[in-house]
């Protein structure tokens, strides 16, 4: 592989960037692998990375239907964080936060990984108890983070309405420093070049239409390039997870709705780090280039198409416009929607499956490119051991049987 | 004051002859607000009925339609969205859903009708609800009343499509309102109470460049 | 943004006036205490979720406040019908251009499927 | 104040009428009529901004909405500024302030364009990812640096003086676009009677007819114009919305119209006959049918430094000259693929400038219009192609070579011709944005070298948004695309009659996008492919050598047609550069998917009025003013706005400071506890129930049971999903046999009457019953303390004695003269009456309760001291205490679940689940702070082992927090891990601060634990 640096660019530079390499190659499907996974978005290729990369598994592929990273990695408000309230949810999701500070050195990739902060707004007396609750759960469970009150708020945001006069008055928030924003389509990439150069296969615009199973084992998948075969098969499909699951013979308790956001035309930097609501239901944060970048909750209903209702968006810039009047002469420029898999508590499910050697991560919702490091490791230790990495262990679909759930809606209240 | 004809059900007069101040829902939202005086410029016009006596029905519309025939004189909208009027067009009943009706009519004739219609209909399911301390009635008269209207709900109200005789419930900004259209001049929303605030005040806000004025 | 046939009104209407309510057809089981834990919990959490024609519960909430339910293509999101609770969809999995008239015999003819409503 | 390139006569502009302008700071004048761009090049400003990456000068190349480059910041105060306004699109009116977004210390000598000449071959597309990686804690360093790049205007930083609204439209027909296909659409559905709206996003309706050379039965085709206006004008049916811009479509024909109302009139919105006019509208059209006439993009060729100011789209050149009077430069060079392009020299020389030459990539150009141009002797270089612009703040000269476009390269013969302007054209894009946002795909035409949109049913699209261009055709494709639709809605009319267009032969258009160059696209100079974003085709082609295949990764490595554009003039050059270097057709690399907003739209038109006050409804109590008047703090709950402590003036300080929170909720409390207190709980949700069912079905929806209910009696219940987790509470009473009155929690009360209505409506519809919300009916005043019965005594004759009207039953009476019914429930543990009237009576109850109760000692309390109360007897509030995952057993409230009632009530089957019967799980209990001076924090966690190393293991956490008057401490409620059987154990509560509090873990009854009070 070759080195990125500055030095190399300016090499390149010289011979007018004739020289560059390929960041990954597209090689024609080998017979069998000893591992599948099933999905070329970020956390289906960091799980190839790390298994090559970390858990010494030469044999692998993963198979994409369309373009890697072109799913909801593409798609998603970038925003990184860890500042969940439950134990397993933190402990994953923490877990992903540490890897996500050392990724750009560890892919020599630049996923432009900015710890600017994140603030969780609370305008109820309610959400408040909620920040209080989260943020001193986190700390007990070594997550950095502070409760901000009104004032703290608004000298971190001077842009921001933080008078009493606003229709719900801002009365404080979450702050977590180390949270912050990174680059979505790098990451993909990034991980897709590091496992490449690991001897990672990446089989794009090939799609699995069927699963080899035999005596309740899996031993290959049917794709429209044919036959592929591996005793070890990894589904990471987000909004296709459920049809996956029912080629391979059962259901997981997942829905896939739109989730839709937006960003205005460029700006001069104006907003320094990312701004959270809950309650008036919007978030925002300004990219490198200049975009707010804005969105919100999902839609309510089940969507394949990409898009969402046109009063979600209407209802979220109504919220930004709330917060930030001074953005009322700010432009949309663009809106776009994704396929977020949602489970019933909000939590993701990272689980063997009625099918021997078939393995699931999927129900991300909206937190999935958060974790994309995490998920992808944890699931990588996971397929390389046979065994649950303790990490994942509570994410199982058993969950939905014995009652434990994770629910995330409850206090922790934030999604994305 | 419970009617004991039909004990299986509490019936209960709100409302009493004594002389007791009243305060009309639109009562703080004039005072918070203001109420500019319609003036000659005026495309819109907006004028409360307060105190009216507020009935939602329920049941099957065969059994029901036989009773309101019979106490009220109008037949029972059968078709949805329908809306009928008394002659002298006091009294109205319009349809809410296929087993839900709201009846308005002159202030302190809600309970006695609510007693003469529980006794027409006898033993059969039904049941009426008295919320006419919930909901008031608001007018919007005016050339401009339409255009309004068109700011202000989801629903299209167009004459071609909502002619004279038509009622829905439709989202009016961020509230739910009823919308009635009793005769050509002039357009009903039936407001709930704790929305009045809300709803007068968009109104006067989106009424502004028709010169909306208030009668009081 | 939807433009939806409430079955009870009679016209289309605006999606705002409407909540989606998720699955249509979903049915508690009869004696929920003779379910086994795995059966409870596939009532409770597990759904359809297919990529195509799907089956779903909404209410007129803004509206007449009925539940009823609709057969949408969660692809392209069209509307294929709606239907009052207790009918039976013409379109499915199995008839996605609609049940024909024999169709709609043979299967009166057999017992309900299972979770429809009565 | 001259105007150099002004024609002295032309145009649609009013020359009679002058509008003074400035430009980054320069006095200008133009015309009524004019864009800000064409006042610009009539003024002879070749620069209008600094490109985004390398600082380049760039000129304006387009005349509408594809324009890149001619973005302007907007606004001569800071409240009216306005980023990124395209120059092309916006009128001319007074007084315009703009100045350009990039450029420093100005566009014309902008210091950053060093950075970009020296930096720009460092900066190939993807730079940012491969370095700036060491040392890792330099990246937010790096981060800050490159960030001082970033955007092009900037936003206001004060609030916005103008309003914005929406109107909800409802069509038959929408016809998107006026141009002749629009107009032809429009008149044709318009005669069935049928209700037809016709948008345009320009300040004039007509689109290419406004400068069109061609006759309609014999007139100029803006007399056709005009009279098709008029006669759609007079139509009833007809609704015309110019200065409107259809910039999205969604489901099922809803179409977002984005309608400038005054910012063609000056940067706020002026006044008008003493009312503020919106500044822009939007329109949210609910159409039954779509008919799309957005015409065309042209594409300009790629050639190197084809961003030079003084290169241009051809049809701009043409569009300048003849709808605004204004000739772009004074030497024209025109380099095309196409006949349609020569209509830009034609124009050129009809001005009276000089045309150097046309250069035609075609070996043998034979259409009308090149005979025409040969006529007028104007020299025509075929076989060839403009290569490279020449000139760094303008062009100075072309340079044109022999080219073989299917080996693409230089064949030779050079020729360097002197001008000022060079026009380029690669033939036309449809405008397909709108039927793409859809989600239907275009289709590749290779005959017409564009896509064509993919239609969904109910759409068409007519003209030049289907790569029809000959005027006649367009007519009649518009006219039966309007005649068809009118006729599928029911209204089938006889045609419209159109106008005679003679048709115009023109020679087959040749494929060209990027135009080779003698050196590799590597080397030679930049070959701009989307000038905003700085995207060159030496970008494009060194992705796909990275490996980048598919245009969406092509796009997302280079940002190519991600900016304000969306590539409107860039996108398809782009494929086509992309698909050359894989070796692919251009369908085959992808086709290209647009999102709305077809151009940006403000943020303030998409919100509308819902806005400031507007935000959300702010829903009231008939008591509410009784609460503004006496000083009420609010507290939000879901949307109502209630009292959350009467703050009152410090005692003998009459006028001076307030009370604080504690001090205010202390008195309260105290109050309540010592004599009498009154609440307004007017917003808890009442559900009138009624049906020989009611009570079945109430037993089934509760956790407890109600078979045995008297009429008299109120009881509590929880509710449960069918999860087993509680979500909602509150009393119900038996008014009757068959009539109840429910009582939820004002967060809840919507869900709760839906989730009655759900299971009636779904899964029992058998049974007999209704449910109907009276909330708003009644207003609900809590009386409670040891005086409140004598208080209530003094105002009511009903009977009140203890043994006849017990706790927990409920009387009809009158209170104060007016009817009520009052319940003898109590949230607080003392003595209470809850007097519900009919809403219009609630304040001259409450106002007589007041009258009488200055010798009880009668306070008013708010939602803060109801809930130190509250805690104080262990109620819970759901919402506070639960969250979603607790059990009524986790509440301690076993009491309150009927184990053995026959039905399986909803959530009974979910608590026999194994998590659910984990005697570990987190269950309600008290706490009592070791230091009574300690008022826990809300939302503190629990630990039994405050030793133990991080991450520290969490038994639970604080629900509620209080000091309470009445125990002069603190105590709270919270949920610990099996908590139920450690009573009388201590637990640690580590706190931020690095303190740890201990609690002991108590009942969560504090106050009065055997009830006695509220029975007295």
């Amino acid at each position: 592989m070759q080195r990125y640096s500055g030095f190399a660019l300016v090499k390149h530079a010289l011979s007018h960037h004739e020289n560059w390499e390929r960041q990954w190659r597209n090689p024609e499907p080998k017979k069998a692998y000893d591992v599948i996974i099933v999905g070329g978005g970020g956390h289906g290729l960091a799980t190839a990375y790390y298994l090559a990369k970390e858990f010494g598994v030469r044999n692998i592929a993963v198979i994409e239907k369309g373009w890697l990273g072109g799913g909801n990695t593409a798609r998603n408000t970038t925003i990184v964080r860890s500042n969940y309230l439950w134990d397993e949810a933190a402990a994953l999701y923490e877990h992903s936060m540490k890897l996500w500070e050392g990724l750009s050195q560890d892919l020599n990739y630049n996923v432009m990984f900015s710890q600017r902060g994140v603030l969780n707004l609370g305008h109820t007396l309610q959400d408040m108890r909620d920040i209080q609750r989260r943020v001193n759960a986190n700390r007990l469970n070594g997550i950095d983070g502070e409760v901000l009150d009104a004032k703290g708020v608004q000298a971190r945001v001077p842009i921001m309405d933080c008078s009493k006069n606003a229709r719900y008055p801002v009365l404080g928030a979450s702050w977590q420093p180390r949270a912050g924003v990174a680059r979505h389509d790098a990451v993909a990439w990034g991980f897709a070049r590091g496992a490449d150069a690991h001897g990672v296969d990446i089989l794009q615009q090939t799609e699995v239409t069927g699963f080899k199973v035999r005596d309740g084992r899996v031993y290959g998948v049917h794709t429209n390039r044919g036959d592929i075969e591996a005793k070890t098969v990894g589904c990471v499909a987000a909004g296709n997870s459920g049809v996956l699951a029912k080629m391979a013979g059962f259901k997981l308790p997942l829905e896939s709705h739109p989730l839709q956001a937006l960003v205005s035309e460029p700006l001069k930097p104006v907003l320094d780090t990312v701004v959270m609501s809950n309650h008036v239901h919007g978030y925002i944060s300004q990219t490198d280039k200049g975009d707010l970048v804005i969105g919100a909750g999902i839609d309510g209903y089940n969507g394949y198409g990409q898009r969402g209702s046109y009063p979600t968006v209407e209802h979220t810039l109504q919220a930004i416009v709330e917060m930030f009047p001074i953005f009322s002469r700010v432009r949309m420029n663009r809106q776009w929607g994704g396929i977020v898999d949602t489970c019933p508590d909000a939590c993701p499910i990272i689980s063997k499956t009625p099918v021997k050697g078939l393995y699931f991560n999927c129900g991300w919702g909206t937190g999935g490119f958060k974790a994309t490091p995490g998920s992808g490791q944890v699931f990588a230790a996971s397929l390389a051991r046979g065994e649950m990495h303790p990490i994942a262990a509570p994410f199982s679909i058993d969950r939905f049987q014995s009652g434990a759930l994770i629910d995330e809606h409850g206090a922790a209240g934030v999604a994305h | 004051m419970s009617d004991p004809v039909i004990a299986n059900v509490r019936t209960f007069d709100t409302r009493t002859e004594a002389k007791i101040p009243v305060k009309s829902p639109l009562a703080y939202a004039y005072r918070r607000t203001g109420a500019p005086a319609p003036t000659g410029e005026s495309r819109v016009v907006l004028r409360e009925r307060p105190f009216l006596g507020h009935l939602v029905l329920r049941g099957g519309a065969i059994v029901l339609d036989e009773a309101v025939r019979a106490v009220l004189g109008v037949p029972l909208p059968g078709e949805p969205q329908g809306l009928t009027r008394d002659a002298a067009g006091e009294r109205s009943i319009q349809w809410l859903s296929p087993d839900e009706w709201l009846l308005i009519v002159p202030g302190g004739e809600e309970a006695a009708l609510e007693n003469r219609l529980r006794e027409a209909l006898g033993d059969a399911h039904f049941a009426i609800s008295n919320v006419s301390g919930g909901q008031t009635l608001v007018e919007l008269e005016g050339e401009s009343a339409r255009e309004l209207l068109m700011k202000s709900v989801v629903y299209d109200v167009h004459p071609s499509h909502f002619p004279v005789g038509k009622a829905v419930t439709t989202v009016f900004a961020k509230a739910t309102v009823i919308l009635r259209r009793p005769d050509e001049q002039c357009w009903e929303l039936v407001v709930r109470r704790s929305f009045a605030d809300y709803t007068y005040r968009w109104l006067l806000d989106a009424g502004e460049e028709f010169c909306l004025g208030v009668e009081r | 943004m939807f433009h939806i046939h409430c079955p009870y009104c009679g016209e289309h209407r605006e999606e705002e006036e409407f909540h989606a309510k998720g699955q249509a057809h979903l049915q508690r089981p009869a004696d929920p205490e003779a379910c086994s834990d795995e059966e409870w919990g596939d009532y409770l959490f597990f759904r359809d979720n297919p990529r195509g024609i799907h089956h779903e519960l909404w209410v007129h909430a803004v509206g007449c406040r009925k539940f009823f339910n609709i057969t949408r293509n969660t692809v392209t999101y069209e509307i294929l019908e709606t239907y009052r609770i207790g009918e039976q969809p013409s379109f499915t999995a199995e008839y996605p251009d609609g049940r024909r008239p024999q169709d709609a015999t043979r299967e009166a003819q057999a017992p309900l499927k299972a979770g429809v409503h009565a | 104040m001259s105007q150099p390139h002004r024609l002295g006569q032309g145009g649609r502009i009013d020359r009679s009428c002058k509008l003074g302008f400035s430009f980054n700071g320069k006095r200008y004048q133009g015309h009524a009529g004019d864009t800000l761009a064409s006042a610009l090049l009539a003024n002879g400003v070749d620069i209008v901004n600094r490109s985004f990456k390398y600082s380049r000068p760039r000129g304006v190349v387009a005349a509408g909405a594809e324009e890149p480059n001619a973005l302007v910041q907007l606004g001569s105060i800071e409240a009216a500024q306005v980023p990124n306004v395209r120059a092309t699109q916006q009128a001319l009116f007074e007084g315009l302030e703009a100045c350009s977004t990039n450029g420093w210390p100005n566009v014309q000598r902008d210091m950053m364009s060093l950075v970009g000449k020296l930096g720009g071959t460092f900066m190939p597309p993807g730079f940012y990812y491969k370095t700036f990686m060491a040392p890792a804690s330099l990246w937010m360093t790096y981060e800050k640096i490159i960030r001082k790049g970033a955007g092009l205007g900037r936003s206001p930083m004060e609030r916005d003086p103008d309003s914005y609204d929406h109107l909800h439209q409802h069509c038959d027909v929408l016809v998107v676009g006026a141009g002749p296909a629009g107009l032809a659409a429009a008149l044709a559905a318009a005669r069935s009677g049928v209700r037809v709206i016709l948008c345009d996003e320009q300040e004039e309706m007509g689109g290419s007819l406004l400068d069109s050379h061609e006759t309609l039965d014999g007139r100029p085709a803006g007399a056709w114009v005009a009279e098709a206006l008029k006669v759609l004008g007079e139509r009833d049916n007809v609704t015309l919305l110019p200065r409107t811009t259809a910039n999205g479509y969604h489901d099922h024909h809803f179409v977002t119209l984005h309608e400038r109302r005054t910012e063609h009139l000056g940067e706020t919105a002026p006044r008008k006959g003493g009312w503020r006019q919106v500044r822009s509208r939007l329109h949210r059209v609910r159409a039954g049918r779509v008919i799309l006439a957005t015409g065309a993009h042209e594409r300009p060729l790629v050639y190197a430094n084809n961003d030079v100011p003084g290169n241009l789209v051809a049809g701009a050149v043409s569009t300048y000259i003849r709808r605004y009077g204004v000739v772009p430069g004074r030497k024209l060079v025109l380099s095309t693929s196409n006949d349609h392009a020569y209509r830009a020299a034609l124009d050129w020389a009809e001005s009276g400038r000089e045309v150097v030459a046309i250069v035609d990539a075609r070996a043998e150009p034979d259409g009308e219009l090149v005979e025409q141009a040969r006529a007028k002797g104007i020299r025509i270089i075929t076989g060839s192609a403009v290569i490279e612009a020449r000139g760094d703040a303008r062009v100075s000269a072309a340079r044109v070579a022999r080219v073989d476009l299917e080996a693409f390269r230089v064949t030779g013969e050079m020729e360097t011709l002197a001008c000022d302007t060079i026009g380029s054209s690669g033939g036309y894009s449809p405008v397909i944005h709108l039927a793409s946002h859809t989600g239907a795909r275009p289709t590749w035409r290779d005959d017409l070298l564009g896509f064509v949109p993919g239609l969904v049913k109910g759409v068409s699209a007519a003209g030049g948004a289907m790569g029809t261009y000959p005027t006649g055709e367009v007519l009649e494709e518009g006219a039966r695309a309007g005649h068809e639709a009118a006729a599928e809605l029911g209204f089938p009319e006889g045609a419209v009659a159109l106008p005679r267009v003679a048709t115009r032969r023109d020679g087959a258009a040749m494929a060209l996008y990027q135009v080779p160059h003698v050196k590799p696209t590597l080397r030679a100079p930049k070959q701009f492919v989307d000038l905003q974003n700085d995207v060159t085709a030496a970008a494009v082609e060194l992705a796909t050598r990275e490996g980048f295949e598919s245009i969406e990764h092509v796009k997302r490595y280079t940002a190519m047609g991600f900016g304000t554009d969306q590539g409107k003039l860039g996108n398809i050059n782009g494929m086509a550069i992309a698909a050359r270097c894989l070796g692919k057709s251009i369908p085959e690399v992808g086709t290209t998917v647009f999102r709305p907003n077809y151009t940006p739209v403000t943020f303030g038109a998409i919100v509308g009025r819902h806005c400031r006050e507007l935000f959300e409804p702010e829903r009231h109590t008939a008591l509410h003013p009784w609460h503004v008047a006496h000083g009420a703090e609010f507290e939000d709950v879901g949307q109502w706005k209630r009292p959350w402590y009467f703050p009152q003036e410090r005692r003998g300080d009459v006028g001076g400071e307030r009370e604080s929170m504690a001090e205010a909720v202390a008195r309260e409390c105290r109050a309540v506890r010592e004599a009498v207190g009154i609440l307004d709980a007017s917003t808890l949700g009442k559900i009138d129930i009624q049906g020989p069912d009611a009570r079945e079905f109430l037993g089934r929806v509760y956790t407890n049971k109600w078979a045995q209910l008297a009429p008299g009696r109120v009881r509590y219940g929880l509710m449960c999903k069918d999860d087993g987790m509680v979500f909602d509470d509150g009393t119900t009473s038996c008014l009757a046999d068959n009539h109840f009155l429910m009582t939820t929690t004002t967060g809840g009360a919507a869900g709760v009457l839906e989730w009655l209505e759900l299971w009636h409506q779904t899964e029992w519809p058998e049974l007999q019953v209704t449910f109907t919300s009276v909330t708003d009916h009644w207003a609900t005043m809590t009386v409670t303390g040891p005086e409140a019965r004598r208080l209530l005594a003094e105002i009511t004759d009903m009977d009140l004695d203890r043994d006849s009207f017990t706790f927990m039953d409920w009387r009809e009476g009158v209170v104060a003269g007016v009817p009520a019914r009052v319940f003898r429930i109590s949230f607080t543990g003392e003595l209470a009456y809850e007097i519900n009237v009919q809403a219009n009576y609630a304040m001259h109850v409450w106002e007589a309760l007041f009258a009488n109760g200055d010798r009880y000692g009668l306070t008013p309390y708010g939602t803060e001291t109801m809930h130190v109360l509250r805690a104080e007897k262990g109620f819970i509030i759901t919402g506070q205490e639960t969250d979603g995952s607790v059990t009524p057993e986790d509440l301690g409230m076993q009491w309150c679940v009927g184990y053995d009632k026959p039905c399986s009530w909803i959530g009974k089957r979910a608590l026999s689940r194994p998590d659910t019967k984990r005697p570990d799980r987190k269950q309600l209990v008290g706490l009592k702070p070791r230091d009574p001076k300690v008022v826990l924090e809300e939302g503190a966690q629990i630990v039994f082992d405050p030793n133990h190393s991080i991450p520290m293991p969490m038994a639970g956490h604080v629900t509620s927090s209080y000091y309470s008057p009445t125990l002069d401490s603190g105590f709270a409620l919270a949920v610990v891990k099996g908590g139920q059987q450690k009573m009388g154990e201590t637990v640690y509560l580590p706190m931020a601060d690095g303190q740890v509090h201990e609690a002991d873990i108590v009942s969560p009854i504090f106050v009065d634990p055997k009830g006695e009070r509220q029975n007295v």
